[in-house]
């Protein structure tokens, strides 16, 4: 029953990189727009808003995901709502990653020096306009490079989305391994597929770092 | 609702339940102080060590950091033996997590290393320290001191991430709670009571850490 | 849930592993393969609906049933006493042998002797299950997610033993024929069901009667012969109620 | 109130926590009055002007600005803000914009002007600081004396009633002292109301109507420059001026 | 070579890649000499003084230090180092270490001195810088001016033959300025060779044997602090001069 790992085996797993990157992708646009609330609401004048982000943030980030998103996708249909693993996977994803990011920008937005706060408010510019036009731009040239590395965690962090029934890039291998007993093989396929994915991102976040480390001038 | 919540079988397996996050916490907490001396040493073999150490240094650091826990967990315990090194699954999941999160606190601890003024090194090397000197006494303390904070987020995620070496049969929570699935099949419930361990874990840490930091690192840096 | 239900949905959605050779595998163009996936069509054929097939894992296999993420469970489970107090088993439709597998040297003969070594098993598998029942106090238990993993662990000297089916064992030992592992003992002969939701006794009575209807005509003999080679055990066709 | 006064403090007080930084602080500045306030470090000048904006709130007393009053629930804030400019010790332009959008932000986002008339208002008064050539670069491209021009002239291009200086050249090397305090002038000669924390001794003297000495939270002495560094009237004052005069 | 010479340069030269820092540099610092260091930015002083303690390594020319040549191969860092002290323009206290913990550390570390000799002369000199009373304090709960004097004590432990000052009070408030000036004067009054860039030139005036007026990397000017302020001998440290001297 045993098959040889060949080349419709690798072409699977390589297939199955789809997911592991549309996963990503959901992960990554629905932590993103969360997470710019959560980052807003946790270095927001406001107690109570930054009360419920903190809580927020420590729920999510205490938790596994592998838990949040097993919860998310049997305790919906436990409550009577019907869901696609697809939207679980959206909604466990973006809970997590959100939380995440939020804490990370939270970083990015304080290291805005207080005085551009100040300049800017007295200058008459009010809440909207000063995160429009004068913080958020500045945060966000510190904030590119821990986003992109963190994008790495976000991908290797899909792999957890098996448990709601993707075939992602690491349960793929699993299966696979299951079908040929060649596990060396076989995962250090996946090592390298993983690699090959996050070592440009990861990269990239290194080099954008440096350039912003080094003199404006 | 078609489904009817039975939390009693749970209840049962308390004690079971609590070994598991017994592990987890030694798990985490061996990991954490072995990969923080693993990581101090390769933070300041990259930032002053020759050029093939620091080279060595990157390609750890960005091999663990860009593959899955997983994949490098079964690599320390399916492959060791085959080069003659058999481990116990306990002894094999805490070396994958020292290997996982020394990659990771390298790279944080080299940023508070960097973001120590140069002024400092300046001061210390002037008073006649030598260069190890400064590091041990004058730049190590500050750099954990600026980046406490992502050390001790880098910890929790240790301590969630520890959960994949169920794959090696080490009997941690989330092993704990697949065998206990496995037996009730009450596992709706086993991963709601799970999910509240871990999160109880994640807060003892947080608190803990803090506890440190106000022993360790609490001296005033700026007037205000 | 009833048939006409089904039918009024407009598919039969069924969960099956595909990490359990040869039962549940994936094909070589990624799709659900195996015997399983055989019987789960022959039951959609059967019911006139198109089939739905979910993977699914050992773990959350009963977890997609109970939720009513999928409407039957044609996943390789095993008919036991535990299992029944959460789902409900159809007549078997498969059966397997779970044994204990030990390279040839090793002494071991029966469950008092695995004193002091160490087991691998899938986790929440039918060997988990009977072998956690029969195995001594300090006999330690190593749980794996799949097959593979347990089998990598004999494979590398990581468990002295390992629980598992006749079906695994036979492909063991065509892989690695030099390390001469043997069966040392049966541990249970187990049949497998189709689980349902327990209440539902008129799907029950489909299904049961669906699988009378092709061990008669011969269809679900052909499966067997196609993925396992042999002509159904008795334990299938004898257990006609 | 006379028609005149811009700005009017009375029994101000503002705590941090236990901690009192101003103490009953009453004051009265009229139109085109020129103050400058020196005191020891802590002793709440820049607490005192930041008040004024409000990005530090008062908790006792009344501030009004331009007739609008700062209560402790107030909507008019933001009227009061667009009329009082305030130039910081470490000038805050906004490091992302050129020098031209860093004036043309405020006019354009807060007051609605058009994009050609904010550009021109920001051109006339980045010329009246002297660096219209600078317009299209980054403040990291400037000195530090150009850049607190900038900032001067960013402040102006809201078109202020009043204008808060909080020690506008102690962060500045030696030689562009002068050039910010020359634009300074430039300013007083023009007739702006000003406040301004500095110790630069020289520029009270020449351009203050009034001079404000603070210490510990309290105003402790106000006379006109001449009398204040001839004849100091308190103890604490000569003290002080003892220190900053004597190296 | 005279006994009493503490430091010696000779046609000592560095570059910042293409860039040169240093033209050729001649100085020679007698024991007991206290020498003013001036000129404007980027003109090379502290990389200068700098050379001297080798925190910046020189490519050309020799440095003698207390009979102890830096090569550009050089073993007898470690001599030169504890012989000499340094102060810095931003204190450089570490902030980790209480202000006794800052000046213990290099008697233990360096001269491997016994714990209770170390703390008995940290606290000798932290009297001498009048604050013995903030000993267990850390350098954060301090002013910048006592910060500065916590910084020249732990140079003192030490026990250094020489003592550099780069820009030690530009960083600090008017009213802390004196307090480091006081501290250093006392120090010159008890004959420690020393050499400090600054722009005090009040302190320049009363205790400099010599003031060094240094412009794009050449000592333009060494003269008496009498003839330095009133006979300048070049039109560059005349405009200079006058720049300072003005506002
Ligand atoms: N955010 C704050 N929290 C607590 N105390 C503060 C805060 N801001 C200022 N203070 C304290 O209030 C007092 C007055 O501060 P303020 O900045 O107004 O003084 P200042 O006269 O401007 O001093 P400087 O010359 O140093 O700028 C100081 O003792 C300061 O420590
Ligand atoms: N690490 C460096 N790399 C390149 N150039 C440098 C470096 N350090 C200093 N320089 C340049 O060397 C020149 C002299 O610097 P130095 O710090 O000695 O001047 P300075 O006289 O002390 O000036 P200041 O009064 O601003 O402290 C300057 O032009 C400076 O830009
Ligand atoms: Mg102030
Ligand atoms: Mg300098």
């Amino acid at each position: 029953m045993i098959r040889a790992f060949g080349y419709n085996e690798f072409l699977f797993l390589l297939s199955a990189v789809q997911w592991t990157l549309m996963l990503s992708v959901i992960a990554f646009i629905g932590g993103g727009l969360v997470g710019l609330f959560v980052a807003l609401g946790r270095t927001s004048d406001v107690k109570p808003l930054r009360l419920l982000a903190t809580g927020y943030i420590q729920l999510f980030q205490g938790t596994p995901l592998l838990m949040q998103l097993f919860l998310v996708f049997f305790g919906a249909t436990v409550i009577g709502i019907d869901m696609s693993p697809w939207v679980a996977a959206a909604v466990g994803l973006t809970l997590n990653t959100s939380a995440f990011l939020g804490e990370i920008w939270r970083g990015c937005i304080q290291s805005v020096p207080r005085g551009q706060w100040e300049a800017a408010s007295s200058l008459g510019l009010r809440y909207p306009g000063l995160m429009r036009y004068v913080i958020l731009p500045q945060a966000v040239k510190v904030a590119v490079p821990p986003t992109v590395g963190y994008l790495v965690q976000v991908i290797k962090g899909t792999s957890l989305a098996a448990i709601i029934g993707f075939v992602e890039l690491t349960r793929a291998g699993q299966i696979v391994n299951n079908a040929t007993f060649q596990p060396f093989l076989v995962f250090g396929i996946v090592a390298a597929i993983y690699f090959a994915l996050c070592w440009p991102l990861s990269l990239l976040s290194q080099r954008l770092e440096a350039r912003y480390a080094a003199p404006s001038r | 609702m078609t489904y009817d919540f039975q939390f009693d079988a749970v209840f049962a397996s308390w004690d079971y339940l609590l070994d598991g996050a017994w592990l987890t916490v030694r798990l985490s907490f061996g990991a954490m102080a072995i990969g923080m001396v693993v990581a101090i040493l390769c933070a300041l073999g990259k930032t002053s060590g020759p050029k093939p150490v620091r080279w060595a240094i990157n390609v750890y650091i960005e091999v663990i950091r860009n593959t899955p826990f997983l994949v490098q967990i079964f690599l320390i315990f399916f492959g060791l033996p085959t080069v003659g090194l058999r481990l116990s699954p306990d002894v094999a999941a805490m070396i994958a997590m020292v290997v996982n999160v020394g990659a990771y606190a390298t790279e944080i601890i080299r940023a508070g290393i960097e973001s120590i003024h140069k002024g400092q090194i300046e001061a210390g090397l002037a008073l006649g320290l030598r260069p190890l000197q400064v590091f041990r006494y004058i730049v190590l303390k500050p750099a954990l001191r600026t980046v406490y904070p992502a050390l001790t987020s880098q910890f929790i995620l240790l301590m969630l991430s520890s959960s994949v070496v169920s794959a090696i049969s080490a009997d941690e929570l989330t092993s704990v709670a697949n065998n206990i699935q496995s037996q009730t099949f009450r596992s709706f419930e086993i991963y709601i009571v799970v999910t509240g361990i871990y999160l109880v874990l994640a807060l003892m840490f947080s608190a803990l850490f803090a506890g440190i930091y106000r022993l360790a690192f609490a001296y005033t840096v700026d007037r205000r | 849930q009833s048939v006409e239900d089904i039918k009024g949905k407009g598919k039969l959605t069924i969960g099956m592993l595909v990490d359990f050779p040869p039962f549940g595998i994936t094909s070589s163009d990624g799709k659900p393969d195996g015997y399983d996936a055989d019987v789960a069509k022959l039951m959609a054929k059967h019911m006139g609906v198109p089939v739905d097939i979910v993977p699914v894992t050992g773990p959350n296999r009963i977890p997609y049933l109970l939720t009513g993420k999928v409407d039957v469970l044609v996943a390789s489970l095993g008919i036991t006493p535990e299992r029944a107090k959460q789902v409900a088993f159809s007549e078997p439709y498969a059966a397997i042998e779970i044994g204990l597998l030990a390279p040839q040297k090793s002494t071991v003969a029966k469950a008092e002797d695995l004193s002091g070594k160490s087991v691998g098993v899938a986790r929440a598998s039918t060997q988990d299950q009977s072998l956690t029942a029969v195995a001594p106090k300090d006999a330690r238990v190593m749980r794996f997610d799949d097959d593979a993993s347990a089998v990598q662990a004999l494979l590398s000297g990581q468990v002295d033993a390992l629980g598992v089916s006749n079906v695994v064992a036979q492909q063991i030992k065509t892989m690695a024929p030099q390390a001469n592992y043997e069966m040392k003992f049966v541990l249970k002969s187990q049949v497998q069901g189709v689980a349902l939701r327990q209440g539902q006794d008129k799907l029950m009575g489909w299904v049961n009667g669906f699988l009378d209807t092709v061990k008669k005509n011969g269809e679900l003999n052909a499966i067997h012969q196609k993925w396992l080679g042999t002509d159904l055990p008795a334990a299938v066709t004898a257990s006609k109620s | 109130m006379s028609a005149d006064v811009v700005i009017r403090m009375e029994g101000v007080q503002k705590w941090y926590d236990q901690f009192q930084v101003l103490k009953d602080i009453d004051l009265e500045v009229h139109r085109g009055e020129r103050i400058v306030i020196c005191g020891p470090s802590g002793s709440g000048k820049s607490t005192l002007i930041r008040c004024i904006n409000q990005l530090e709130r008062h908790q006792k007393g009344r501030i009004t600005v331009n007739g609008v009053e700062l209560g402790p629930h107030h909507r008019q804030l933001d009227m009061v803000r667009r009329e009082v400019g305030m130039v910081f010790q470490s000038f805050n332009l906004f490091p992302h914009l050129t020098v031209l959008e860093n004036c043309m932000l405020a006019p354009l986002k807060v007051r609605g002007t058009t994009k050609a008339e904010a550009k021109a208002t920001a051109m006339r008064y980045l010329e009246r600081v002297r660096i219209p050539e600078q317009a299209d670069k980054y403040p990291g491209q400037l000195s530090g004396g150009q850049q607190q021009r900038v900032a001067i002239a960013r402040s102006l291009c809201m078109n202020p009633k009043v204008m808060l200086f909080d020690e506008p050249t102690s962060a500045l090397d030696p030689e562009m002292v002068k050039e910010v305090l020359d634009t300074m002038i430039g300013l007083a000669e023009d007739g702006m109301t000003m406040l301004c924390v500095t110790h630069e001794m020289g520029f009270a003297k020449s351009v203050a109507h009034r001079v404000i000495f603070m210490d510990r939270g309290e105003i402790v002495e106000q006379n006109t420059p001449e009398e204040f560094f001839t004849a100091p009237k308190s103890e604490r004052t000569r003290s002080f001026l003892g220190q900053i005069l004597t190296h």
